[in-house]
């Protein structure tokens, strides 16, 4: 009896390296598998006609797949200190909800028919759904999974509404009969319009970004690295197969239509970021910057296809990829980061946390290393997308006509300013919870454990390795797009008509040399330097609530674009909250005035029906 | 084999009085057992030397579906009703004994129906499912069940009337060509005279069959008995009720449209049959976000889920009739999961409202996982049965070429989906309002065993199902 | 072997010649306000001065207020090393990208309003807010600005550039004009000068880039003057490159000259303005950096059209 | 006077009289009138399906006759009168639409089914008494659904609905002679237990709602 409740109780921890090891087998299998390179397609069809379960495998969906593994093996190493910590209940099943929902979107990233795809798509969402609902007392809980459950049906919705373009010319619902089509502009738009609001919905663009920023505060948070670090990309996933592997010839519009959504997602993302008080309400906004990011790659990307120059289209499409990967990487470090940093001050509050970096050294230095690979500086990996990004945008104005030569230099400047409040909002988060004196007392301060440093350290190291050697990443990527990106050596990345060339690798080496010196002269300086209480003019023992609060922080921010919206920065609730709230209260009245209770009224009903029913027959003739 | 089917439900009927309720509750459910063992014989017997039309009982692949869920979800109601009565401790003897009665007939009166093919008969014992039902609503006796019932009663029978005169028209059509008697009411001798019925005849009986069966089917205009009997009802009843009834009304309207779509008026009928359900669909969405009572949902998604078969029927095409078929069989099973966990939380808690309950996860554990499963499985989710079948009604319309009509419903349906979730996770999640409570045995297996049903179908649907809808589509016939 | 020492010497220059400039404008400043003002040497004299003290460091400091004021110095050497001085072939040519070189500097500033926030004084975070906020809105411009001459030059390498601007004959267009005066704001909001932030008072009303290091002191105070003085000369060398192009010959010397005269043209007209304007009310800056965008784009505009 | 009104002629006349009785069952302002025009009516039928018995020469029919006329004709008025002793207070009927548009209605009505009949069939075999004695089935239902539709209380809804079930038989006897003896038996039992349960029911609402108003029954609305 005592070895069963002994395994019982890990029996999750047995689960979690289980499921970990099943991971890494699987990143191995899409390497050798990528460097084959062939593709396969599996059909197992059941008994009924249309219900058949297809997968294939091609490079494109490797590279995801890749992605996904890596990340859900780190994140199995993470779980298996941080349920702990987060003590909670029922841990079986929280193992077992979290491996399904990673084996559903690997899965997801296989499919090659509808009936497939909507199976898995669906799973993923309710799985996810059950994730984000964890701790179902809190009444914020079950706002944020309803709204995220009810707009990811609805998303769902618009991309059966999209599948059924294709199916209505194709005539058949397994997607290897939909490669390159070229389809008459109405069903074009048709498809055009409902996969970018199917997939934009789930991605989090612009409008339809509302439960980005509700779900993942509320979810334990290697949920939430998963949800946005690797959920998001599903749907750009399903994107680049429609709009880079389905569809041949479609107007350039469509791209610049993508490039504006991506560019205005992006600048709204972060300037909401920078308000939150909340550290994981922040790191939702920044991946729905991120996303917008993305989506200005394939924007531009798009653009280029239409426009046939293929080795511009082949550059943007390789920055937003490269961006995909280095995305899930230095966000899923931050959210997990977060989530630790939650674990001991139990609050996540930035007005009630601060100088964390004093008693957890190790936590702080891994979320600084995540903060400036958010924030693209140098040696790290954001860095490197983003130059591809700014190449290619640069790079756009070489093409004459379709207004690109007023919307790249624009959105190439709201890159820079994203940039800019990126890393104010970085410098808030960072500076607010890390550094200065905890602003309430903390109860147990205590540095991060073994488990969670491997993994958080695994990824920040693969941060570091990305930014300062591209190239390899740079070699898989290239066999994604039709014409590679020069890489001589493995220091220098050049852009075609060599418009500019970076070696990250020497920053790299640089920048390592310098944190040397830095250390090396900071035993020397520290030796013999005086320690005193921090200079206030003065003031003898200054409360701890006196140093500078995130609202203070970001109330700059406000105030300049408090021109651009009313007081909250998210307008699209209030619009969203007021159109449900009329369109219900219709309903109320509608209810009332069919069902008034009254049987007299229901057998009218039933004589009208039965004559109008008559007349029918009879017009019908 | 038939007629021993019917003979079990005699039998309970008989033996009631004289055991007391302890003894009374396992009997009466090892006779449903003996049913379900008779359907599978009959499944096997059909399987081996095909349809068998008697003078009084028929056997083809299209009643054997419905035979098949009258005897599983009897026999799980049963097991339910066992855990149900139990937990009500404030009925005295005789009202069980009652209970037994009424329940015992209304199971005798379905298989009546589903047994036969003569639309005489057929129209006797659906008057006498309603009789039998009336007193099982207005069993608590209080003011809106005696106002649920009097409704009932009143709306049904008016609109049955009304199909007996469908059916006389059609028995006066048929008489010119192969004379009166009981034999030229049955199904089997009117199909292959189908197309030389006079025309117009059959469409006012149509129109007459449709009002009168689609009453107590729960179609649109029609539906208002519904949520009232629904919510007033004991939960096993309502759960016998929306999932099984409703659905052998809506066999004896494919009876009678597949005589209407031979005799060659398919473009009235499958028009009709494609908009009324379009239309309920429509209403359904209206009602259901919002709603006070969870069981009066449940209703609601019922008359929403008929409005679908109906919509799936009205598509024709063989895929359509396949997908409404199988739609039939996923939503026995999954509204009589969601009736009956609404029902061990009615039992538990006595209130009926979805404010007050909260934090359903900590008073009734098991009840809120089976509830979280069935609400995904009735709206549609993929591991469940409900999934395939929309998805291939889906397939269907478009192929078909409704596309305008499929999005209106695919716009209810995430109307419906909120509605849903709003309140069954609001009742599920957040602080609860009420202590743990103990949840009786014999509720959750059943529960278990409708789950196991759905997700097992959902995954692999078996091969001889999918031969026997095969064959009862082609029963029914294809359109044009 | 031969340019990595000219490159070394680059940014050897570089670093003797920061002070000074800072120096000279404010005996600048001082003189044309009828103050005989302090010699050009001074800020020599008060690196040298500090560098000797101890650094008092406040008790509840963790590791990044020892690390930063060392990073920023040296990311600061590194965009110097971007910039050529006399010839092209300056440390990290091959790598010194227009992107690489704003991003470096991003970094820089990334780690002062670190630094600023660590001793958990509201000095600091008041500096590193204000800080990061105008460093944000400048980042535009600055992109607009390096995207007109990086296409006009057909690439985005600053050696490159600078080799290109200088074999140009001397046809500069007009729209370089509106591209260097947008390039002059910046300048005046990155390196804390007079309208964007008044570094001499202490006062929380004006200080914006001092209330950041107004912890630091001794060698810590000694490393972020330095490298404050590195990046005003930055701002400057970039200007004179770029939009200067005559002034070249083939030996070295000879550029060296040139080079500090295009640089003594260039710091005038920053002491100029010093003089004459006074410090703008904080939310007033984003209108100032708005028409420096403006302009940055006027700029780019008419250079495509 | 020469009595040589043929056979139809006098079946018509008395489906005509049934329809009398119907329109005038509208008019009724108290139960027990209500109930006594009812019993009229059933014997109207009654005699009807006798005559068309020898009319048609199937002797089916004389069974179904001698069963309206037990039930419809003694047994229901009989249980209906105990009810409206025991528990009605007052007598009068309270209508929805008042009696004066009630029979205009009712006349709307039949010239609607009359309408209806009349072009969709064709009558091979029999001459038109057939086809209108079915109108007048068809009429008598949609008064029986009017009724319903029209009275407040619950006791006159029974009648309504017992009305309607008169207009089917008769349009049943009038078109197909007769259902098959078993769906005969099946429909009258179905009918009569179900007037016996309706007024179970009254019962019960009488002692919860003090009154049988069906419109007060209103609770059970969105």
């Amino acid at each position: 009896m005592f070895f069963y409740k002994k395994v019982s109780k890990d029996l999750w921890k047995f689960l979690e390296v289980g499921f970990s090891l099943l991971y890494i087998g699987i990143f191995l299998g899409c390497i050798a598998l990528f460097i084959k390179g062939d593709n396969y397609i599996i059909h197992l069809n059941t008994t009924i006609k249309y219900i058949t379960y297809s997968f294939y495998v091609d490079r494109l969906s490797l590279f995801f797949i890749g992605i996904v593994a890596f990340n859900g093996a780190i994140n199995s190493i993470y779980t298996l200190d941080y349920i702990e910590e987060e003590n909670y209940d029922k841990k079986i099943l929280m193992t077992m909800l979290k491996n399904i929902f990673i084996l559903s979107m690997i899965l997801v990233l296989l499919t090659a028919n509808v009936f497939t795809f909507l199976l898995f798509w669906e799973v993923m969402s309710i799985l996810s759904f059950f994730l984000v609902l964890w701790d179902f007392k809190k009444e914020e809980n079950y706002k944020a999974s309803l709204i995220y459950i009810v707009m990811t049906h609805i998303g769902t919705a618009f991309i059966l509404l999209s599948f059924v373009g294709f199916y209505i010319n194709t005539n058949s619902l397994s997607f290897d009969h939909w490669q390159n089509l070229s389809l008459n502009t109405f069903w074009i738009t048709w498809i055009f319009l409902f996969s970018v609001l199917g997939f934009g919905m789930k991605a989090g663009i612009i409008g339809l970004h509302n439960w980005l920023p509700k779900a993942h505060p509320v979810a334990p948070s290697f949920v939430s690295a998963l949800m946005s670090g690797l959920m998001i990309k599903m749907p750009v996933y399903m994107f680049i197969r429609y709009w880079f592997y389905f569809i041949k010839q479609y107007p350039a519009s469509f791209g610049l239509l993508i490039l504006t959504i991506g560019t205005i997602t992006m600048l709204f993302g972060i300037l909401n970021a920078s308000v939150q008080n909340r550290l994981k309400a922040m790191l939702a906004y920044s991946s729905m910057e991120n996303i917008g990011i993305i989506y200005v790659g394939i924007g531009l990307a798009m653009v280029f296809k239409s426009l046939n120059i293929e080795y511009l289209y082949a550059l943007a499409l390789g920055a937003s990829l490269f961006h995909i990967l280095n995305h899930s990487l230095f966000k899923s470090l931050l959210f997990m980061s977060a989530g630790s940093l939650m674990a001991r001050a139990h609050t996540q509050e930035i007005a009630k946390l601060g100088g964390a970096i004093k008693y957890a050294p190790k936590l702080g230095t891994i979320t600084l290393v995540g903060m400036l690979s958010l924030v693209a500086l140098p040696p790290f990996n954001g860095f490197i997308s983003e130059w591809l990004l700014y190449q290619s945008l640069l790079l756009s104005l070489k093409v004459k006509g379709y207004y690109l030569w007023i919307v790249s230099p624009l959105s190439a400047s709201f890159l820079a300013l994203t940039g800019g409040i990126a890393m104010l909002s970085a410098v808030k988060y960072f500076g607010l919870t890390f550094l200065g004196n905890p602003r309430k007392d903390i109860k147990h301060k205590e540095d991060i454990k073994t488990m969670s440093l491997i993994s958080m350290g695994i990824l920040a190291l693969s941060c570091l390795l990305v930014g300062v050697l591209p190239v390899f990443v740079l070699d898989v990527i290239n066999n994604l797009i039709p014409v590679p990106i020069h890489v001589n050596g493995i220091f220098e990345i050049k852009t075609p008509e060599n418009f500019g060339s970076i070696a990250p690798f020497f920053i790299g080496i640089l920048m390592v040399f310098m944190l040397l010196i830095s250390i090396y002269l900071n035993k020397y300086i520290s030796k013999h330097s005086i320690y005193y209480k921090t200079w206030a003019c003065g003031q003898e023992d200054v409360p701890l609530s006196a140093q500078y609060s995130p609202e203070g922080f970001s109330q700059p921010i406000k105030k300049i674009t408090s021109k651009l919206y009313k007081d909250g920065l998210d307008i699209f609730d209030g619009i969203y909250g007021f159109i449900a709230k009329s369109l219900l209260h219709k309903l109320q009245t509608l209810k009332y005035k069919i069902q008034p209770g009254i049987i007299h009224v229901y057998i009218l009903y039933m004589a009208i029906t039965l004559i109008i029913l008559i007349w029918v027959s009879k017009i019908y003739g | 084999m038939i007629t021993l089917l019917l003979l079990t439900e005699l039998i309970g009927i008989v033996v009631i009085p004289f055991l007391d309720f302890n003894k009374n509750k396992y009997i009466q459910a090892f006779l449903q057992f003996i049913n379900v063992v008779v359907f599978l014989y009959l499944f096997k017997i059909l399987k081996t030397n095909g349809p068998y039309y008697g003078t009084y009982f028929t056997l083809d692949s299209l009643n054997i579906v419905l035979i098949g869920i009258v005897s599983v979800v009897g026999f799980l109601t049963y097991l339910y009703s066992i855990g149900y009565l139990e937990k009500e401790k404030s009925l005295k003897e005789s009202k069980i004994k009652e209970f037994y009665l009424w329940i015992n007939t209304f199971m005798f009166s379905m298989l009546l129906l589903v047994s036969t093919s003569n639309l005489g008969i057929m129209w006797v014992s659906i008057e006498a499912t309603t009789l039998s039902t009336t007193f099982l609503i207005s069993f608590y006796k209080n003011k809106t069940a005696v106002e649920a019932s009097w409704k009932y009663i009143m709306l049904c029978s008016l609109g049955i009337a009304l199909a007996l005169f469908g059916i006389i028209l059609i028995y006066f059509g048929v008489i010119n060509i192969i004379g009166g008697g009981l034999y030229s009411l049955d199904w089997q001798n009117i199909m292959p005279i189908a197309d030389k019925i006079d025309k117009n005849l059959l469409k006012i009986a149509f129109v007459f069959v449709l009002v009168g069966f689609g009453t107590k089917m729960g179609l649109a205009p029609l539906h208002f008995w519904l949520p009232d009997a629904h919510s007033e009802a004991p939960t096993p009843i309502s759960a016998l009720m929306s999932s099984v009834l409703l659905s052998c009304s809506f066999y004896t309207i494919i009876r009678i449209f597949s005589i209407e779509s031979k005799a060659g008026i398919g473009a009235f009928t499958y028009d009709t049959m494609l908009y009324i359900g379009l239309f309920s669909i429509v209403l359904a969405s209206i009602f259901i976000p919002r709603s006070r009572d969870y069981k009066r949902l449940l209703a609601y998604s019922t008359m929403e889920h008929m409005g679908i078969l109906a919509f799936s029927l009205g598509l024709g095409s063989f895929e359509g009739i396949f997908a409404s078929l199988l739609g039939l069989i996923a939503h026995a099973l999954t509204k009589a999961l969601m009736f009956m966990s609404s029902g061990s939380i009615l039992v538990n808690l006595h209130t009926k409202s979805i404010k007050d309950i909260k934090g359903l996860f900590k008073i009734l554990p098991i009840t809120a996982t089976f509830l979280a499963v069935g609400v995904f499985a009735i709206t549609g989710a993929p591991p469940f049965l409900l999934f395939v079948s929309e998805f291939l009604t889906l397939i269907s319309a478009f192929k078909e070429g409704f596309i305008w009509q499929r999005i209106v419903v695919l716009l209810a349906l995430s109307l419906i989906f909120f509605g849903f979730i709003e309140s069954f996770f609001g009742m599920l999640t957040r602080e609860p309002t009420f202590e743990q409570k103990k949840e009786h045995m014999f509720m959750l297996i059943p529960m278990g065993i409708l789950i196991i049903l759905i997700v097992g179908l959902g995954l692999f649907i078996p091969n001889d199902i999918k031969y026997l809808l095969e064959n009862a589509v082609y029963t029914i016939g294809v359109r044009r | 072997m031969g340019n990595i020492f000219i490159g070394i010497l680059q940014i050897v220059i570089f670093i003797a010649l920061a002070p000074a400039i800072k120096g000279f404008i404010h005996k600048i400043k001082l003189n044309l306000r009828g103050q005989k003002g302090p010699s050009i040497l001074q800020p020599y004299k008060d690196l040298i001065k500090l560098f000797r003290k101890e650094p008092v460091i406040s008790k509840d400091v963790s590791f990044i207020s020892k690390i930063a004021p060392i990073v920023v110095l040296l990311a600061t050497i590194i965009s110097a090393s971007f910039i050529p001085i006399f010839s092209p072939n300056t440390l990290l040519s091959f790598t010194g990208d227009v992107i690489a070189f704003m991003y470096v500097l991003g970094l820089s500033t990334f780690f002062i309003a670190l630094y600023g926030l660590d001793q958990g004084s509201s000095f600091g975070g008041l500096g590193s807010a204000r800080e990061m906020t105008i460093a944000s809105l400048a980042e535009p411009t600055l992109m607009m600005i390096m995207f007109t001459f990086s296409l006009e030059y057909g690439t985005s390498n600053i050696s490159e550039i600078f080799v290109k601007a200088h074999s140009h004959s001397f046809n500069v267009p007009i729209a370089y004009v509106f591209s260097l005066l947008a390039l002059f704001f910046v300048s005046m909001a990155e390196n804390a000068k007079i309208p964007f932030d008044n570094p001499e008072t202490h006062l929380e009303l004006t200080m914006v880039h001092e209330a950041m290091i107004l912890e630091a002191s001794g060698k810590y105070l000694a490393i972020f003057e330095l490298s404050s003085y590195m990046k005003l000369l930055l701002f400057i060398s970039i200007a004179s490159n770029i939009f200067l192009p005559f002034l070249y010959s083939s030996n070295m010397l000879l550029n060296i000259l040139f080079y500090i005269i295009k640089v003594i043209i260039f710091s005038i007209p920053i002491a100029l303005v010093e003089l004459s304007v006074a410090k703008f009310r904080f939310f007033r800056i984003p209108d100032l950096l708005m028409i420096s965008f403006a302009l940055a784009t006027l700029g780019f505009v008419l250079y495509y059209a | 006077m020469n009595l040589n009104i043929s056979l139809s002629e006098f079946v018509e006349f008395m489906a005509a009289l049934s329809l009398f009785f119907a329109i005038l069952q509208t008019a009724s302002h108290r139960l027990d009138f209500a109930i006594k025009t009812y019993t009229a009516q059933s014997i109207a039928l009654s005699i009807t399906m006798f005559l068309s018995v020898f009319y048609y020469f199937d002797y089916e029919l004389i069974l179904s006759a001698v069963l309206t006329l037990l039930i419809k004709g003694i047994l229901i008025p009989f249980v209906m009168k105990k009810i409206t002793d025991k528990i009605v207070e007052d007598e009068n009927v309270k209508p929805f639409i008042n009696f004066t548009y009630s029979v205009l209605i009712c006349i709307f009505i039949v010239i609607f089914s009359f309408y209806i009949t009349s072009n969709t069939f064709y009558r091979s075999t029999d001459n038109g008494t057939m086809q209108k004695v079915l109108a007048i089935g068809l009429s008598i239902i949609f008064v029986g659904i009017f009724l319903m539709l029209a009275r407040k209380k619950a006791l006159i809804q029974i009648i309504g609905f017992l009305t309607l079930e008169n207009g089917i038989i008769l349009g049943a006897t009038s078109t197909v002679k007769g259902l098959p003896l078993i769906v005969e038996i099946g429909v009258f039992f179905d009918v009569f237990v179900g007037a016996i349960m309706a007024g179970i029911l009254i019962f019960h609402i009488k002692d919860t709602l003090e009154s049988i108003d069906t419109s007060k029954l209103s609770d059970l609305k969105e």
